[in-house]
């Protein structure tokens, strides 16, 4: 396995980290997430790359620390480093009864389409986020497409009126 | 008899009396001018979606060089378009807009249907894209391919202009009342109805 | 020029407060679609107006609502999704080696970065090394098509500031790279050529003389775009100080590519974290200095003589050998030994059918595409199709500066600036 | 009045005979326009086409000869459509308020005649001397500015009308674009006015006929001829300045609305404004139908041969204009207008009365005549430096008010 799971002492020694592929990974949990990327940020992580999220329904078993307990979601963010040259993942776990998870826009303003993506997606609400709407399917779409309990498949054409008329 | 330069074959003239002549500018019918105008002058709608877009758009360059047809004229107004060619995957979100647009156009108006997604949803075969956009809109030429080649559009445009100068020259689309014949299913089980627009 | 000075000295008086704003102050129209077109605002001088999706100037179906007073943008907000295709899903359908062919449709003015940044994951989570020729050739073939998509930006930005000829000329010049990309992957576009393991086939004879010919006509092409425009008054006019954006904004928004270089930030993945090997060949990062539409246009031209430069090199250095991985456990047998070993037979049948297994793991990976950063996020369950494929657009995240750029423009602006953000809708809405 | 006409009315023919001879004018006048604007938009795609390495129309009849016909053709039997928004009368009206001035133009230019050095610009046709233009009324010039500015309401009306918004921002561009190059139009007309002493087209041209240094371009010295262009290119919306149909910033600008018949007249007349333009440019600053007169051939075709090949190379300068040049912005366009061109056209004026007045009062052609060059143009200098400032500073008020300004 390329994964060595270890805990680290670098962050407090609170928040369980993991090597995958030559990159760190952190495993936050919802309540300090913002408190981890805050210090991130300081640290010189500037940038938020991409917000994306997984589903893992099919999937329950996977490379965790052992202090995580896996949840059905899974939020992925990527943040580079650009003095450090370095990237670094947050993998947080959002369980499915409760899907949410607190904005990023505040520290990163940029995250705000990636949010709205995942939320169109997947269904997982960010708390706080200014604009918290579906961003890719039309409007009045049922359903979140990516959850892995939605169906591929095609369907008959969802026929609305077209905008502006 | 002889060819005429003019008028043209005239060997007719003795057993059929005028309708004889072969087609001239004398004789002729103001059907076949009306027909000749639509295939040299057909002004496509600027509707370019995805891949076949930057394809649709070469083959309006230097290369391909659509103008031959008088076809640079890409309309942004649907309004003065004729001719729309779907270039690229239609999505859910993108097919009531397409349709509005394509109401907006003003009869003649034909439709080239560029590209497999087009056509038939192509490799995506999932929820967000529309399986073929005749669902939509009445398709008059598909062009295969992904993305066809700028060859395969105008060999495409040019089978267009043969259905045109064959074809009627108004009630195209009598036997479907002017309109695609969309279905509206509804999702939640309720009993489907069918809403037939643009009629 | 030093990497690391230029990153620390960073713009320390710039400020990125502009893009924190929420609510009323913010340049960003924050109603959803329906909202919008029920939308009146209050001062009657106000109107809102609909900028596609089926507009000559949005480069596909990107449609922008902009709250304008005559022709002042106030506030705009970009709304996308008329061209999402499911591509996410689909990636799930599809196996390791099927992959390919859906991610190069996602940005189709560059293709080939798709498929690189997929094959990269998928190797990084097989673990193997693929040969040296099918990594230089995968650079030959990126640097080419981000010529092509360069050549393809100045076309479209030409005739949105409306020189029709610059559209016509930009559209020759990629002609040239398309042909040689038609003789090398068969395809013009969406090529599925760079694949997990290798490249599809090896460069076909004469690859190099048709190279060498593209790139011999291109500088003189290059002049002619600089004569046409860089000097030009009216082009200066329209494109300098129009939508201007400073580092630590771009920084805050996650913007990549061009778009953050030209403000003056040497940014680039092929510099700063190399992948294939372009530690290995020279060539500069060009960077602007005001962050305007004029700086994103020129930095564009210039990467184009910076690409042609690295691929002169790329000539000269290329190694002979495979040009893809001989790992039976991801490469299929060769076509001669199918007709006389039953188990090549199967073997090869396998690959194509279930697809090779990739171990279990989740990987990112990076590359330097003509828009900025390009990446694949990937998990495999250890089964032969990845159970979440997720691609970073940089169209996606760029997007995000237009409300910012538009602000108090003009309309003739606003073409210019989405102009030369050069997004691309399929990357945008996946 | 009516003698001052033509020649026609002032000699012994008949009645019926003139009326012939009128009629037959206007209905070649009018087919022989039409016939052009036809050629005229072929040339042009064949002209683009060529700068952009391509064939252009080539299937429409020999090399594409007839690709327009085949445009108008079809836009005729199109379906029409009037908007359910739209002011339904004037909507429809619109459309002739552009057309109708772009015809009308052309009656006033003079398009051949014995425009030969000491020739009187006429011809004899059966029996009769006459002009070969369709009148000359004492007012011509001011005609021409008078069916251009009627032009705009074509636009704008067809804009306002539409109910639709790019219509509206299209039209409300039109208005204003106009209204300020007109001022620029008409200060530049005055040099040559101010030059020739008459208004008739018919004597403007004549006047030039002593070769090229007669023409209205030297004798007012290029720089009304040259503000007079880029108003011209600005007034007829032709790209580099065609801010009103703007395609890739406003769909279609005005006419986004208009299809089949309607929107063929709106594209009828703005090529057929570009040929009259070229016609009245080069009535008034090249000499018209002047030229080499060789002693063989009827002299009236000479002339004809001339102005047909001045408009040409004008019209293809507009061509040229539009394959290559980007289009400016609006506000930048206004400033254009504003600040350089009318206060350029005004001094220029105010200089030629200047010498003009001096000559008047009895030039001795020496010293004195350089001293009042001198002073006029230190005083204009002096003047476009004031003018310079006080933009300047009002720029910077704007800016320290906090406001936005362009430009």
């Amino acid at each position: 396995m390329p994964d060595d799971t270890k805990t680290n002492e670098d962050n407090d020694g609170t928040i369980p980290s993991t090597m995958s592929h030559g990159q760190n990974v952190l495993h936050p949990n919802r309540e300090n997430l913002l408190e981890v990327i805050k210090n991130l940020r300081e640290e010189g992580f500037v940038v938020c790359i991409d917000i994306t999220a997984v589903d893992y329904l099919e999937n329950p078993k996977r490379d965790l620390p052992a202090s995580v307990k896996p949840e059905r979601f899974e939020i992925v963010i990527n943040l580079l480093s650009h003095t450090k040259r370095e990237r670094l993942r947050l993998r947080v776990q959002i369980p499915e009864l409760e899907p949410t998870l607190p904005t990023l826009f505040d520290i990163y303003p940029g995250s705000e389409a990636l949010e709205r993506e995942v939320h169109d997606l997947f269904g997982i609400t960010f708390e706080g986020h200014p604009d918290m709407t579906r961003i890719l399917m039309p409007e009045n779409w049922e359903g979140h497409p990516l959850r892995k309990d939605y169906d591929i498949g095609k369907i008959p054409v969802q026929f609305k009126e077209a905008p502006g008329s | 008899m002889p060819k005429l330069p003019i008028l043209g074959e005239t060997s007719n003239i003795s057993e059929d009396g005028l309708a004889g002549f072969d087609h001239n500018f004398l004789t002729g019918k103001i059907e076949d001018l009306v027909k000749w105008s639509r295939t040299r002058s057909m002004w496509p709608a600027t509707f370019g979606l995805a891949c076949c877009a930057l394809e649709m758009m070469a083959t309006g360059a230097a290369h391909y060089d659509l103008a031959r047809w008088g076809m640079e004229v890409f309309r942004a107004s649907p309004r003065q378009a004729d001719l729309m060619i779907v270039a690229g995957r239609v999505s859910q979100k993108m097919a009531p807009v397409l349709r509005q647009v394509y109401d907006q156009m003003m009869e003649p108006k034909w439709v080239i249907s560029m590209g497999v997604c087009a056509s038939s949803g192509g490799m995506f075969n999932n929820y967000a894209l529309v399986q073929g956009v005749d669902q939509i809109v009445p398709v008059d030429v598909y062009a295969p391919g992904c993305p066809p080649g700028p060859e395969t559009l105008m060999h495409a445009i040019l089978q267009l202009h043969e259905k045109v100068e064959n074809g009627e020259i108004t009630r195209r689309r009598k036997e479907m009342d002017g309109g695609a014949g969309i279905m509206v299913e509804q999702r939640d089980g309720q009993t489907a109805t069918k809403v037939i627009i643009g009629k | 020029m030093s990497q690391e000075t230029e990153i620390n000295e960073s713009h320390g008086s710039e400020t990125a407060e502009r893009v924190f704003r929420r609510g009323e102050d913010s340049a960003i129209l924050r109603l959803s679609e329906s909202q919008v077109q029920s939308y009146t605002p209050d001062d009657d001088r106000r109107m809102v107006i609909n900028m596609g999706p089926q507009h000559p100037s949005t480069h596909g179906v990107l449609r922008l609502s902009l709250e304008m007073e005559g022709e002042t943008v106030l506030r705009s907000k970009p709304i996308i999704g008329y061209l999402h295709t499911g591509m996410e899903k689909t990636g799930e359908q599809l196996s390791f080696l099927q992959g390919p062919t859906n991610v190069t449709r996602m940005d189709y003015s560059s293709p080939l970065f798709g498929e690189l940044a997929f094959s990269l994951a998928t190797e990084k989570l097989l673990e193997i090394e693929i040969p040296e020729r099918a990594t230089w050739i995968r650079m030959l073939m990126c640097e080419l098509n981000r010529i092509s998509s360069h050549l393809l930006f100045q076309a479209t930005n030409g005739m949105d500031i409306g020189a029709v000829g610059a559209m016509i000329y930009g559209w020759r010049e990629r002609e040239e790279v398309l042909r040689l990309f038609e003789k090398i992957t068969g395809l013009r576009m969406n090529h599925n050529y760079i694949r997990p393991g290798g490249v599809a086939a090896d460069l076909p004879d004469g690859w190099r003389d048709d190279t060498l010919r593209v790139l011999e006509n291109l500088p003189d092409r290059l002049d002619d775009f600089d004569s046409l425009f860089t000097g030009q008054p009216i082009w200066h006019e329209r494109l300098q100080g129009v939508g201007v954006i400073n580092s630590a904004e771009c920084l805050a928004l996650g913007i990549t590519g061009p778009l953050l270089r030209s403000t003056g930030y040497a940014w680039d993945l092929r510099k700063d974290m190399p992948y294939l090997r372009y530690e290995e060949v020279d060539f500069d990062v060009l960077v602007g200095s005001y962050g305007d539409c004029f700086d994103r246009f020129a930095i564009r031209l210039n990467e184009i003589r910076e690409s042609i430069r690295i691929v002169h090199q790329i000539l000269e250095k290329i190694p002979t050998g495979d040009y893809k991985i001989q790992d039976k456990k991801v490469t299929p047998p060769p076509r001669s030994r199918i007709d006389e070993s039953m188990e090549a037979l199967i073997h090869h049948f396998k690959i194509f059918t279930e697809g090779f297994k990739v171990p279990a793991g989740e990987v990112y990976v990076a590359v330097e595409s003509p828009r900025g950063e390009l990446g694949c996020y990937m998990v495999s369950d250890g089964g032969p199709k990845p159970y979440r494929m997720h691609i970073r657009g940089p169209s996606f995240t760029n997007l995000q500066v237009l409300p910012h750029m538009l602000q108090d423009c003009l309309v003739a602006d606003a073409v210019a600036v989405i102009s030369t953000v050069d997004p691309i809708m399929g990357e945008v809405d996946r | 009045m009516i003698a001052g006409l033509d020649p026609l009315f002032l000699g012994d023919a008949g009645t019926m005979e003139v009326l012939l001879i009128v009629v037959m004018k206007v209905v070649v006048a009018f087919a022989l326009l039409l016939v052009s604007v036809m050629l005229y938009i072929w040339w042009m795609r064949k002209f683009i086409g060529a700068m952009q390495n391509r064939v252009g129309p080539s299937r429409a009849g020999p090399f594409g000869i007839l690709q327009t016909l085949a445009d108008g053709i079809k836009l005729f039997f199109k379906e029409d459509l009037i908007p359910n928004k739209a002011d339904k009368l004037v909507f429809r009206i619109a459309p002739f308020f552009s057309i109708v001035p772009a015809l009308l133009v052309f009656s006033v230019v003079p398009v051949a005649g014995d425009f030969s050095s000491g020739g009187d610009g006429t011809v004899t046709w059966f029996g009769n001397k006459t002009f070969v233009q369709l009148a000359d009324p004492h007012i011509g010039i001011l005609f021409v500015l008078a069916m251009s500015s009627i032009a705009v309401y074509g636009i704008m009306l067809a804009g306002w009308s539409s109910g639709s918004k790019y219509p509206l921002l299209g039209s409300v561009r039109a208005s204003a674009q106009m209204v300020s190059y007109e001022a620029a139009l008409g200060l530049a007309l005055v040099a040559v006015l101010m030059k020739t002493g008459t208004l008739s087209t018919h004597d403007i041209a004549l006047s030039q006929n002593g070769g090229i240094t007669d023409w209205g371009l030297v004798i007012t010295g290029f720089v009304p001829f040259i503000v007079f262009f880029i108003a011209t290119t600005a007034e007829l919306n032709s790209p580099p300045f065609d801010l009103v149909e703007a395609e890739q910033e406003l769909v279609g600008g005005f006419h986004t609305e208009y299809s089949s018949i309607r929107f063929a007249l709106f594209f009828m007349a703005e090529f057929m404004n570009v040929i009259t333009m070229s016609a009245v440019m080069v009535t008034l600053f090249f000499g018209g139908p002047g030229g080499y007169y060789p002693s063989f051939g009827p002299a009236w075709l000479w002339g004809l041969f001339w102005f047909v090949g001045k408009v040409f190379i004008f019209a293809s300068v507009f061509v040229w204009m539009r394959g290559t040049l980007p289009r400016p912005r609006y506000d930048q366009l206004m400033d254009l207008g504003w600040k350089i061109l009318i206060p350029l056209a005004l001094g220029w004026v105010l200089l030629l009365a200047t010498l003009d007045v001096f000559e008047d009062r009895g030039n001795d052609g020496g010293l004195s005549q350089i001293l009042v060059l001198v002073v006029s143009v230190t005083t204009l200098t002096l003047l476009a430096g004031l003018l310079m400032k006080s933009i300047t500073i009002g720029k910077e008020r704007r800016e320290a008010e906090g406001e936005e300004v362009f430009g």
